[in-house]
């Protein structure tokens, strides 16, 4: 079979080249300057068969280890292994959404363009601000759009950020700020595993960067970085986690001007680490500088209540060079699937997954704390992570504990200064998690301490 | 038992919402998750833990804790599912017809596609897991890098960037990371060259990545304009983006001669790969030579666009870059075994993990679905498509660039709205009623009441025909005497869930959020 | 390129069909899958083989050979996907709101019974595999078995019976064996006894297992006429078939004294458990003394009916008639093991292989997510909302037997009907056009203009409500003075895909496959 | 929780309880007296959350053994293991077609009633027979409907039945018999593995019934078994492979007058054994004999086209004890997937399908017969399936197969006189099976007959 989704039969492509006048196929590309044509074809394999491909991928997927009864999930670090019940799977992947495109046409999107506004509705919530937009890439990226509104807004580049940052979105944010031209400054970590406020240089700032609970875990107190802001006139951007939202106060209500996050947990499959879910919220006073799309609310030509993206001059397929994103395609499939998650948890559910995964990660805390080979690392209240040390390298007792069946965590390697933290590793324990499973996982993890 | 007395019968009407099947029954609306909601209603139920049942109190300190819930709607799983399955009904999607959106590419995506990135031995895998744990993952990301790079004809390629603009943007800071190594280090070159069709996140991903834009224009045969090119050019040129076939479905002929003046004054060639699909083993960007290609994944190689997304934009560049891309990298060790390798000087990453894999698995998939041959018969019927359409428009709709078109073509309603009144707009929601998504409208900017009309190659002539004859009788009933066409097409569409939408009212009163509503109601 | 001279360009028409997405837009028909057909589209991919490509000549003897290939239609796999989902746009069906139908039980079906039946430990093992390969299946039937025998409060059940009917001709053949080896080997006993009131199925099972129909009347309450039933009891009365609650919606208050009764002459009570849903953990039917049990698991426990089935139709038997059940059925052996038994007595196995085993274990998976609490709320809240919706009616729709009912209502619209024409029928067409699907009608027959309404208990309170006053609404249409709203019932459904629908022609002019359609179309 | 999936919050049972006049739950049950009312609740669990149930079914998933490449199948016996394509699975998993009831109300079922159209015109052609119902059980079931029509047609209660029908649907068959009187006589095979016809006595018959291929896999020669139904006045009804209808003539061409077979090999799979898809299509002329439902096209009143089940007078809702079947829910989420499978299979995919499976089967049969310790059973030309003799006994052999990663055959256990075939090996090969697999399952077979 030549290509398995092109339905033109030889005689219809013969037809249809009869009614342009043409003889061939390649007469298509004449004017494709013959120089550059590419003779021969394309260096790779001929078309297989759905089977053949199936099987492929079934051999390489063996070859992989996934989370579950044969691997047992205590990782974390931004990419939590959250219950996703089959109703959920079941709604995300039925097809108007899977296979829509972007909702150009709000006459013939409603369903996309509805369930973003009640996605939109519950993030803002959850981020305790009034907007929220419709998605962005994954948590990185929003740390970078919320810097950029941050420096845009108060039109000052300097942006500090916690180390309490996840490594890899400050890593992102460095990227980036390659091309906007943000002067990044770390702000460090205090003993107690929350940021040090207390050293940050006076002068004024477009951006503050925190994260809550951060990297490590920590639950920190929002109250100095307002205070920060607040003297030194920048946005306060706090980097969330949607799911401590069952249970700890909004970032919002704590003073975030700017509160982003990663949504995966919302229903998303860990899926080696995308498509994720970038979150991101702000005050209604920014929502000018919003990146990204926003679905507003309206009414038809006989009043009937209906959905359309809406404040369409920001972006950049009207504002061109003068926009302030560049963000086009984002994932609403993933928006779509976190506000079905949402519906599913409810009020309760939701508060319920935060309380068990805190009940799971503090039973672990101290099962690993109680082994004579372990240190913890910080002092601050966590949620659902947590740093250990242990005498062995964290990334040689991941290794050893796969063998044991359990996803250990993950080792702390990059973007810390602090020594302490070199080589500890991060430990997660969400709802799913049960007592008969941290026990054997504290188990194996003193045998492989040793 | 007895029923309560008549006088006190209808005095029950339970708040919350009702399941009620609107879509199929005329038009009337689904009321939001919220007003579905009932408190205390329960749908979420979670494994037994056997963990002692500490309280919140004892768990986190009262500094921190809400003071009370977040409130999210409460529904049952039934209403759950009802509800959001009647917005599956009130949506229009490639698996209901075609959607000839022009610089979209929505064809037709393999359900096996689907099937893939469901596969838990993929979908599982938690992205910090060792090597030792992903090494199916690393493989397939490799070989997916290198088909990439052997159809667009680089050396290699980023996978983390997850859509075409943050493609854009990593190519683009590889570009100024290029130039700042060879410049020592001072970003000499600030300018980088667009031409005025290209799409909106060009020029946007430019400023972002630190330059400035300028603009060349488009000739008569809708290519670029070369003298034009000339006068702009100079050693301050970072590079020139540009799209080939362009955004009006024309292939650039003088490709050599601009590649060639660009690079003359030290700049680089950058390839917006959104309408790769049209050139798929015909011609390759690196051939063009071009030196950074980013691709639509979710474009050209049919992984579903989502609803908006999630997409995948890999970036592949030739020799002279490949030590700037972003890591970490998958790499084949030298032992046969894959693993992670950051370049020596990369410009970081742009992703918080891989990219968008299970995007990537689909692509992957595709690929090896058609191979060589079948992804050159995909471009080929891509552009067959879009010939035949526009020869069947030619004398209703106006052919603002009379040339043969590549996967797309872009026409004008400028003389029906002249004539009757009715714009571009109109015939879109007009077409919505006959069955079709509309076309891209009013893009490219340098077209008047441009239609931009890409059936893709998944699309059969029968509906291509049927296609382009639903777009002649909607021009035919606009220049109808009496009037009525056009009045029909300026009021339309009148079948679909909702009416013509109110866009001016969504930006004047924003309600963004059910928070927002007026207590009265939208 | 040149395109054809113009006169020319119209006249590729290509056969075969559109994509259209027709649903959402309108009432547009959407074309048969012959009609998307064109000769030589393809489809199907399979997996490489290795094999030797003999020839079909080289494989099959020419006499057996067809002369030439069945005609199927030939489509992409686009446009079979886009037909089918477009047909999927043209159904209703729980998923989109409420489907109140008397006696069917169109209750939610829970998600994560779909996703058990998908498990491919489940799916994919062969009905033939040893027990050494199927060791949780097997453990899986025997605990459903167990659970179900719990349930009705019998002693041993066969799973095999694949729907309602079929359990019930499976209940007739152990009531005929039972006889039989009693009654040293010939059926002295060749009556069942049936209310009026039953299921058409119990008629047609009683006449299929060799039995004869004695009908016994309703008496004013909607119960068993018990005279009735002394007047036709006899000892050559096999036994007697009841639904309790009965088909009105009726709990039978005098079961005791009919099973009593029936006892008496030697017949067995058979009971037809279209309608346990009401009684879950309430009653059992091995506690009313009945001896036969048949369970529409498709009903009660929430596997979902499939547009039609499958369902699965398990008989729960007491002690007396265990050792006459189908075989082979699964065992736990005395090791601790699973394995296949063949009662001694056996009728024989009535299925294939072992029943609809993946309906079987939805219906494991639904008993386990409710347990004994859940289960006895289900039936709590399946009569709440029957008694609630029936209150609401009341005064607008007569109650034929005004008395507390269980998980459905019977009402009547002939009042309606003899003041205002608009019968039954009008009244579930015009529910449609409102959004609902229509409750049953014209059933059970002993009622005149019936509207049997079985809510379920997945359905909210507000939902309920909300189906009550759609219906109260109706009526109170059909009585408007100036009878447009009577017309406008009698000429629903207007907004549904197609308007009502010519029963008759269909029977009388019968289409029933492609090839019997006259050649110029239906 | 109490009940999963009842919405109702205890506020609301009590407003409607207050609405009804009624104090608790227990006073809706008053009519059922209270001496057979349930004391104690039922003997059950308690419910548990959907993560625990699953949990278990995956405990229980580990206890099989499926098929896959794990467990290489060449078993059949009426249930096999074609390919189901994604875009099967996908379409006919699709919310509407599964949570639909049967199309009482047309006006919002033209989807199912469409798709069963579709089905029943396919079906018909490859039964070669002008009408097809919407579906039956399975195929046993079709055949016990389809001896019922013939015996009903003629008036006549003799059945003659071949030796070569699938034993499983002889027992049925038998078993139905008991209650429909139908006086069933064997006719025995002969030497070659087909139906001998000679021995059947002259007089007349309701029905005669023969399979093709049969269960030994052999393909008979419908000629004879016209003819005895013609000399008996009988009906002759044929048990069909569909697949096989892709190569051979179809049984209505070669003289059946009820056609009925398993539909399994059209998209569902293998299941354990259910459900299942029994075919039944017969002449125009027995339309009226015709069990379970029948979906004609008509118009609406505006005289657009749609679809209606028809000729419902025939059913047993109608006819009730006059009625011929008791037929009411039936299989039609079978039906619609083998509509849908067939429609990506095509005219030339079936062809393919059996072409390929007879190539298998054909490479398997030469593979084993040519070790030293097996004996072929039959010599009439076969298709996908056929029949082997070893000196180990079948079921022996089978167990010591799984071992080694093959699900061998099935053994000829039951059903047969012919002491040929006790403890003989049915053993088939699909469209799936390559040569790897069949060159290592015949080394393992050589092996495990030792
Ligand atoms: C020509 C062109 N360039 C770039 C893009 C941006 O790609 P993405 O939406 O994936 O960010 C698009 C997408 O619409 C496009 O059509
Ligand atoms: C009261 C009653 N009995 C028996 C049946 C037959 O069950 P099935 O359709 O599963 O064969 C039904 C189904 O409609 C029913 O409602």
């Amino acid at each position: 079979m030549t290509a398995p989704f092109v339905p033109h039969t030889d005689e219809e492509i013969s037809e249809m080249l009869a009614f342009l006048g043409l003889e061939s196929l390649d007469d298509l590309f004449e004017t494709v300057p013959a120089a550059i044509r590419l003779a021969g074809g394309l260096d790779l394999a001929p078309g297989a068969s759905e089977a053949d491909v199936l099987d492929r991928l079934d051999e390489l997927a063996a070859r992989n280890r996934p989370t579950g009864r044969h691997l047992v999930c205590f990782a974390g670090a931004g990419a939590y292994d959250h219950e996703i019940p089959a109703v959920v799977k079941a709604l995300a992947s039925r097809s108007e959404f899977v296979t829509a495109y972007t909702p150009y046409q709000p006459e013939v999107a409603q369903g996309v363009l509805q369930a973003i506004f009640e996605f939109q509705s519950m993030t803002a919530r959850l981020a305790g601000l009034e907007i929220s937009n419709a998605s962005l890439y994954d948590g990185a990226v929003a740390l970078v759009e919320a810097s950029n509104l941050a420096t845009v807004a108060t039109g000052n580049r300097r942006v500090l950020c916690s180390a309490g940052v996840n490594p890899r979105w400050r890593e992102t944010l460095a990227t980036f700020s390659k091309g906007s031209g943000h002067e990044l400054e770390t702000v460090p970590l205090g003993p107690d595993g929350t940021t040090d406020w207390s050293a940050i240089a006076a002068a004024p700032a477009g951006g503050i960067l925190v994260a809550s609970p951060n990297f490590l875990g920590c639950i920190e107190d929002l109250g100095p970085a307002r205070a920060a802001a607040d003297a030194s006139g920048a946005r306060l951007v706090v980097a969330f986690d949607p799911v401590s939202s069952g249970v700890l106060r909004t970032p919002g209500s704590a003073g975030a001007d700017v509160v982003v996050g990663e949504g995966q947990a919302l229903g998303t499959p860990l899926g080696f680490g995308g498509p994720y879910l970038g979150l991101f919220t702000c005050r209604l006073s920014d929502v000018r500088r919003l990146p990204g799309r926003l679905v507003g609310e309206t009414v038809d030509t006989e009043s009937r209540p209906a959905y359309v993206t809406t404040l369409r001059a920001r972006e950049q397929d009207i504002r061109r060079e003068h926009a302030s994103s560049n963000v086009c395609t984002n994932q609403t499939l993933m928006a779509v699937t976190a506000a079905i998650q949402l519906g599913w948890l409810g009020t309760a559910g939701l508060r319920e997954v935060a309380l068990r995964s805190a009940r799971a990660s503090r039973y672990l805390r101290e099962a690993l704390l109680a082994l004579p080979t372990t240190e913890p690392v910080t002092t601050a209240p966590t949620l659902r992570e947590f740093a250990v040390r242990t005498p062995a390298p964290a990334t040689t007792l991941v290794e050893r504990l796969v063998d044991a069946g359990f996803l250990a965590g993950v080792p702390v390697v990059e973007g810390f200064e602090d020594t302490r933290l070199e080589e500890s590793l991060l430990v997660a324990a969400t709802e799913r998690r049960t007592r008969a499973e941290i026990d054997a996982f504290a188990a194996a993890f003193e045998k492989a301490s040793r | 038992m007895s029923p309560a007395p008549a006088h006190e019968q209808g005095s029950l009407t339970p708040a919350g919402g009702r399941a009620r099947s609107t879509p199929l029954m005329g038009r009337a609306p689904e009321p939001s998750l919220f007003e579905l909601s009932v408190k205390g209603r329960r749908s979420a139920s979670f494994r037994t833990s056997g963990l002692p049942d500490w309280t919140l109190e004892e768990l986190v300190p009262e500094a921190y804790r809400a003071p009370e819930p977040v409130e999210l709607p409460e529904v049952s799983e039934r209403d759950l599912v009802a509800h959001f399955t009647r917005l599956t009904h009130r949506q229009y999607s490639v698996d209901l017809g075609a959607y000839p959106l022009g610089s979209c590419t929505m064809k037709y995506n393999p359900k096996s596609c689907d099937l893939a990135a469901s596969l838990a031995g993929f979908a599982d895998v938690h992205p910090a897991s060792p090597p030792s744990c992903t090494q199916g993952w690393l493989e397939l990301l490799v070989e997916l890098e290198q088909s990439l790079c052997v159809i667009t004809g680089m050396a290699a390629a980023t996978l983390q960037p997850p859509a075409g603009a943050a493609g854009e943007l990593t190519g683009l800071l590889l570009m100024r990371a290029y130039h700042s190594a060879n410049d020592g280090g001072s970003p000499a070159r600030r300018r980088v060259i667009i031409p005025d069709s290209a799409h909106g996140t060009n020029p946007a991903s430019v400023t972002l990545s630190g330059f400035e834009v300028t603009t060349v224009g488009t000739n008569a045969r809708g290519g670029v304009d070369i003298d034009g090119l000339r006068r702009v050019l100079d050693t301050d040129v970072a590079g020139m983006m540009l799209t080939n076939p362009n955004t009006l479905g024309l292939f650039e002929e003088e490709i050599a001669e601009i590649t060639r003046l660009v690079h003359d004054v030290g700049g680089l060639m950058y390839y917006d790969g959104a309408n790769l699909n049209a050139i798929l083993g015909v011609v390759r960007p690196g051939d063009m030579g071009f030196d950074i290609v980013h691709l639509n994944l979710h474009k050209t190689f049919a992984t579903p666009h989502g609803g908006g997304g999630p997409g995948a934009g890999p970036v592949a560049v030739s020799e002279r870059l490949v030590d700037f891309l972003p890591g970490p990298r998958p790499v084949r060790r030298p032992d046969g075994s894959f693993g992670w390798h950051k370049p020596e000087h990369s410009i970081g990453r742009i992703h918080s993990w891989h990219g968008n894999a299970l995007v990537l698995l689909r692509a992957w998939t595709y690929v090896r679905l058609n191979g060589s041959d079948g992804l050159r018969r995909v471009a080929e019927t891509a552009v067959l498509n879009a010939n035949f359409v526009k020869e069947r428009l030619r004398g209703t709709y106006e052919l603002p660039y009379d040339r043969p078109v590549m996967h797309e073509c872009v026409v004008s309603a400028r003389s029906i709205a002249k004539e009757t009144g009715v714009r571009a707009l109109d015939v879109a929601k007009r077409l919505l009623e006959l069955g079709f998504h509309s076309p891209t409208v009013y893009f490219p900017h340098i077209v008047d009441e441009a239609l931009m009309i890409e059936p893709t190659e998944t699309e059969s002539p029968q509906t291509v025909a049927a296609l382009a004859d639903a777009l002649v009788q909607i021009a035919e009933e606009a220049r109808a005497e009496d009037g009525t066409g056009a009045a029909a097409a300026q009021g339309a569409p009148a079948t679909t869930p909702v009416g013509r939408v109110d866009e001016t009212r969504a930006a004047r009163h924003l309600i963004a959020t059910i928070d927002q509503r007026p207590p009265s109601g939208g």
